[in-house]
């Protein structure tokens, strides 16, 4: 039996995830994860000036998968992209408050998306 | 907010009158069945009564019921004690037990256990409904096989097995036959001696009993090793002091069970079905198991696109208690074994959603649930990426 | 008939405000632990809280604590758990393993068992008073042991072993020390920590707690092979759905047994002192067991010419719940092993009988006991050809 | 674990045992058990032409064997030696509605002491 608690602001950020959608002219597009694991996470960003002005997330996955998803996207908005892509697994689970041991890995889906995205992009502006 | 408890298949309350019947025997009736003193006395033929009451809902006789602490020991005093005895046996009946790809863990990690000594499994395949093949159970059995093994009803998708077509195969080749009905008791009549059942496993929390009681049928002639030693309880099968409440609680939950089981089912496969139609009006959604061979109050479903935990969390915070795969794994991160043998693919699996009634369950319930759930369904989809419609 | 039980050591009344903390969990709060949804969490928040009660009684932390179905299966995990999951230590450190003579027989038969399976098992002897002597304890280690497992108090006599003693001198040859506190805790103070102790047994039901609930403390970082197997509850070592109303209860047992303890063992043992004085007024009397280092509750007597099973009913007629030998065997014909480990002439050891007192017991149930019992001893030895005075 | 069930009449007859004592003028003495095992009976009797006049017992032992011993006196009282002699554990047991098949070693016991008992006193009258 593995324990699954999720705290409130888990709780909160999975009921009323926030930037939650698509941008369809999006700058950047990161999609990682595997259905047959159980969780996909795509992270659209509108990028202006080197700062990420906009961003939304689809996420299909556990609650930890999407408030993570939601958090990550909270924590970059406004940010540069070096800021961005420096966020960590573990910067997402402290900014949740915590994650149950075996969440942990969802954490790192957001990060590695929002990275893929930030990737998309670059190769964009690099054409 | 309402409170909406469809996961009867986890576990149940303690019936009312269960729950009576078993109070004195914690302040006033508290004596150990094993004293000879009118204390003692006094449990002890609690604890018979009780026996027979177990013995009555299967047709079997009294002294063929031993107790135990759950279904979980249930199975494997059965299994790992057939296993163990015949050592001498088995050097001409073989090592080979059989089972199918979709028993409950206590079964299937037994089994593993088992491998790991030595023994020689074979995990039979299911169909897409979950229903084990005869012809397969007759294909494997071999010389060297001495135990069968097929549980009664599934608990994660509610498929119910051709018991008495196995147990003629079994009695035909003079293999042992037990069956795990943890999930089928009071909900299936039971005859062991029509069905050629040699050993049959029951747990008192999922029909309205107290958790931490189970029962296991063991024909009169089966000789098993025990899996705890001590005292010497229980014909020397299962030692410790006889928990008196829980065991007078299984007799009871029984007994009501036996009395109701028409009843309630014809009830809840009502309401069940009204569920099963409203639910699969959402687009793109599936029943898991068999349309008719399944437990009356078994609904399983799968939605594309949808996660089946977060599903459940948002189930939860309306008020509606329910399932993702089977009640003991729902903590567990793996897609459901069960899923996977029914051939359900590994990417919809974790789209499924598990909802069990009881007798307590009420048509508003399930009007309840049948207006949230396409709500749910719809709010999930809408974040996922896997969704483009 | 007045009525007066004196065999607290064979099982307890449930305390009242125990029963009180466990009955909301039977039809109310009646999830499974297991389930992630509020019924689930429910249930998981009352048994992780019950866990800390727990360890709080013997010092160790929470997570060292499994929930069993009582002190067998307590005593089986622990011992089996231990010498299955070492096999490759085992290799280097050997298979051997001891024990005491005076054991109960959920320690005893474990190990007569694994005995069969291989296993090296030394029984190590007791003084005339049923104490193990240390220095038999350090020349019976070697090499090849990889577990001491050796009872806190003996269930029979009373005795309390050397636990601080023998820890030490486990711990000095890095070996594991399994204590079976079954019958000790809430009687005495007891630290795992500075006792040095690795694993140690509880049983609910002898502390007013409910019956077919134990722990097992498991020092974090030894591992034990599970011996039921299944969903993978309790760390994997303890499948089954957690047995909820159970659980509560042993923890509520512990933690008003802990505030309880100084009070209750004074006073009992002022009572069985006034009852051992007045026993042993009637000629031909001993007490078996320590006079001192002896449970506070117990009182253990034999009678020259007196048969333990006729002393026993005719106590019971009179009102008046003992036993003969230990609560476990008492239905059985055998004669006491703690007995015959401390010397008692077999001859005589049929006639003792077992006064285990309890926080309920009262000055005037000692006094009744004081007056009924010189009586029905004379009575039965009037019977009796081996009297003849 | 062994049951131990004893009806009414074993309690009545342990509770209330018939011709407990000794004849101190016994013309037969029977002792069979053992202390190490838990049971001792000895059976007294006083014959007269051949029938049992009177008969006694003492035993130490469980509540079989005492209800036991009482019951076979009782059985035999007024009977002729070779009808006495004929007395098995299952008569004994019988009359006493049942033992626990534990116990039923007890109800030899009975027998046998009695058996000695008439074989002492046949011992006597042969010299
Ligand atoms: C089919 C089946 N077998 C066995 C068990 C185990 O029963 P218990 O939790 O009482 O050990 C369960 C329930 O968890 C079950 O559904
Ligand atoms: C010392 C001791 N160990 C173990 C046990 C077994 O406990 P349980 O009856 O809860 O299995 C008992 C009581 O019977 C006991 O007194």
């Amino acid at each position: 039996m593995v324990e699954i608690d999720y705290n409130e602001k888990v709780k909160d950020h999975f009921f009323n995830p926030r930037n939650v959608g698509e941008i369809k002219d999006a700058d950047g597009v990161g999609t990682v994860g595997n259905p047959v694991c159980g969780d996909v996470m795509t992270i659209y960003i509108k990028v202006k000036n080197n700062i990420i002005i906009d961003i939304k997330f689809k996420t299909y996955g556990c609650a930890a998968a999407i408030a993570s998803s939601s958090i990550a996207t909270e924590m970059v908005k406004g940010k540069t992209l070096e800021e961005a892509e420096k966020l960590t697994r573990d910067d997402v689970a402290k900014e949740l408050g915590g994650l149950p041991a075996v969440k942990m890995h969802c954490s790192n889906l957001a990060s590695d998306a929002l990275r893929e995205a930030i990737k998309e992009y670059r190769k964009k502006q690099g054409k | 907010m309402k409170k909406v408890y469809l996961d009867y298949g986890a576990t149940t309350p303690v019936d009312k009158d269960v729950l009576n019947e078993i109070l004195p025997f914690f302040h006033e009736r508290f004596g150990n069945a094993s004293s000879i003193h009118s204390y003692g006395k006094e449990a002890f033929d609690a604890v018979e009564n009780a026996r027979e009451k177990v013995s009555d809902i299967i047709n079997c006789k009294a002294n063929e019921i031993v107790f135990t602490s759950g279904g979980t020991e249930s199975d494997n005093l059965a299994i790992k004690g057939v296993a163990y005895i015949n050592k001498d046996k088995r050097k001409t009946k073989g090592n080979h037990i059989i089972t199918s790809a979709i028993e409950h863990p206590a079964v299937l990690e037994t089994c593993r256990h088992l491998e790991k000594q030595g023994f020689n499994v074979k995990y039979l395949p299911v169909d897409k409904y979950g229903i084990v093949n005869t012809k397969d159970l007759e294909d494997a059995i071999s010389a060297n096989t001495f135990l069968v093994t097929i549980m009664y009803a599934n608990n994660e998708i509610g498929t119910v097995e051709p018991i008495e077509e196995l147990g003629k195969i079994t009695k035909e080749h003079n293999v042992l036959f037990h069956t795990d009905a943890v999930q089928a008791i009071t909900k299936i009549s039971i005859d062991v001696i029509k069905l050629n059942i040699d050993l049959l496993s029951v747990s008192a929390h999922k029909i309205y009993g107290p958790k931490g009681t189970g029962a296991l049928y063991v024909k009169n002639g089966i000789k098993l090793e025990p899996t705890a030693h001590g005292g010497g309880h229980e014909k020397g099968l299962r030692s410790s002091t006889l928990n008196t409440p829980g065991i007078v609680g299984i007799g009871k939950a029984c007994e009501i069970g036996k009395k109701r089981m028409k009843k309630d089912t014809f009830y809840m496969k009502i309401l069940r079905d009204k569920l099963i139609k409203n639910v699969l009006e959402i687009e793109e959604s599936y029943l898991n198991g068999h349309p008719e061979k399944r437990l009356a109050n078994n609904a399983h479903f799968r939605f594309t696109a949808v996660e089946g935990e977060s599903l459940n969390l948002m189930l939860d915070d309306k008020g509606i208690a329910a399932a993702t795969g089977s009640a003991c794994s729902s903590k567990k991160l793996q897609t459901s074994h069960v899923l996977l043998a029914i051939g359900v693919n590994p990417k919809e699996a974790h789209g499924s959603i598990r909802f069990t009634l009881g007798k307590y369950t009420s048509k508003e319930e399930i009007e309840y649930v049948s207006d949230a759930l396409p709500e749910i369904v719809k709010r999930l989809r809408k974040m996922s990426p896997l969704w483009n419609r």
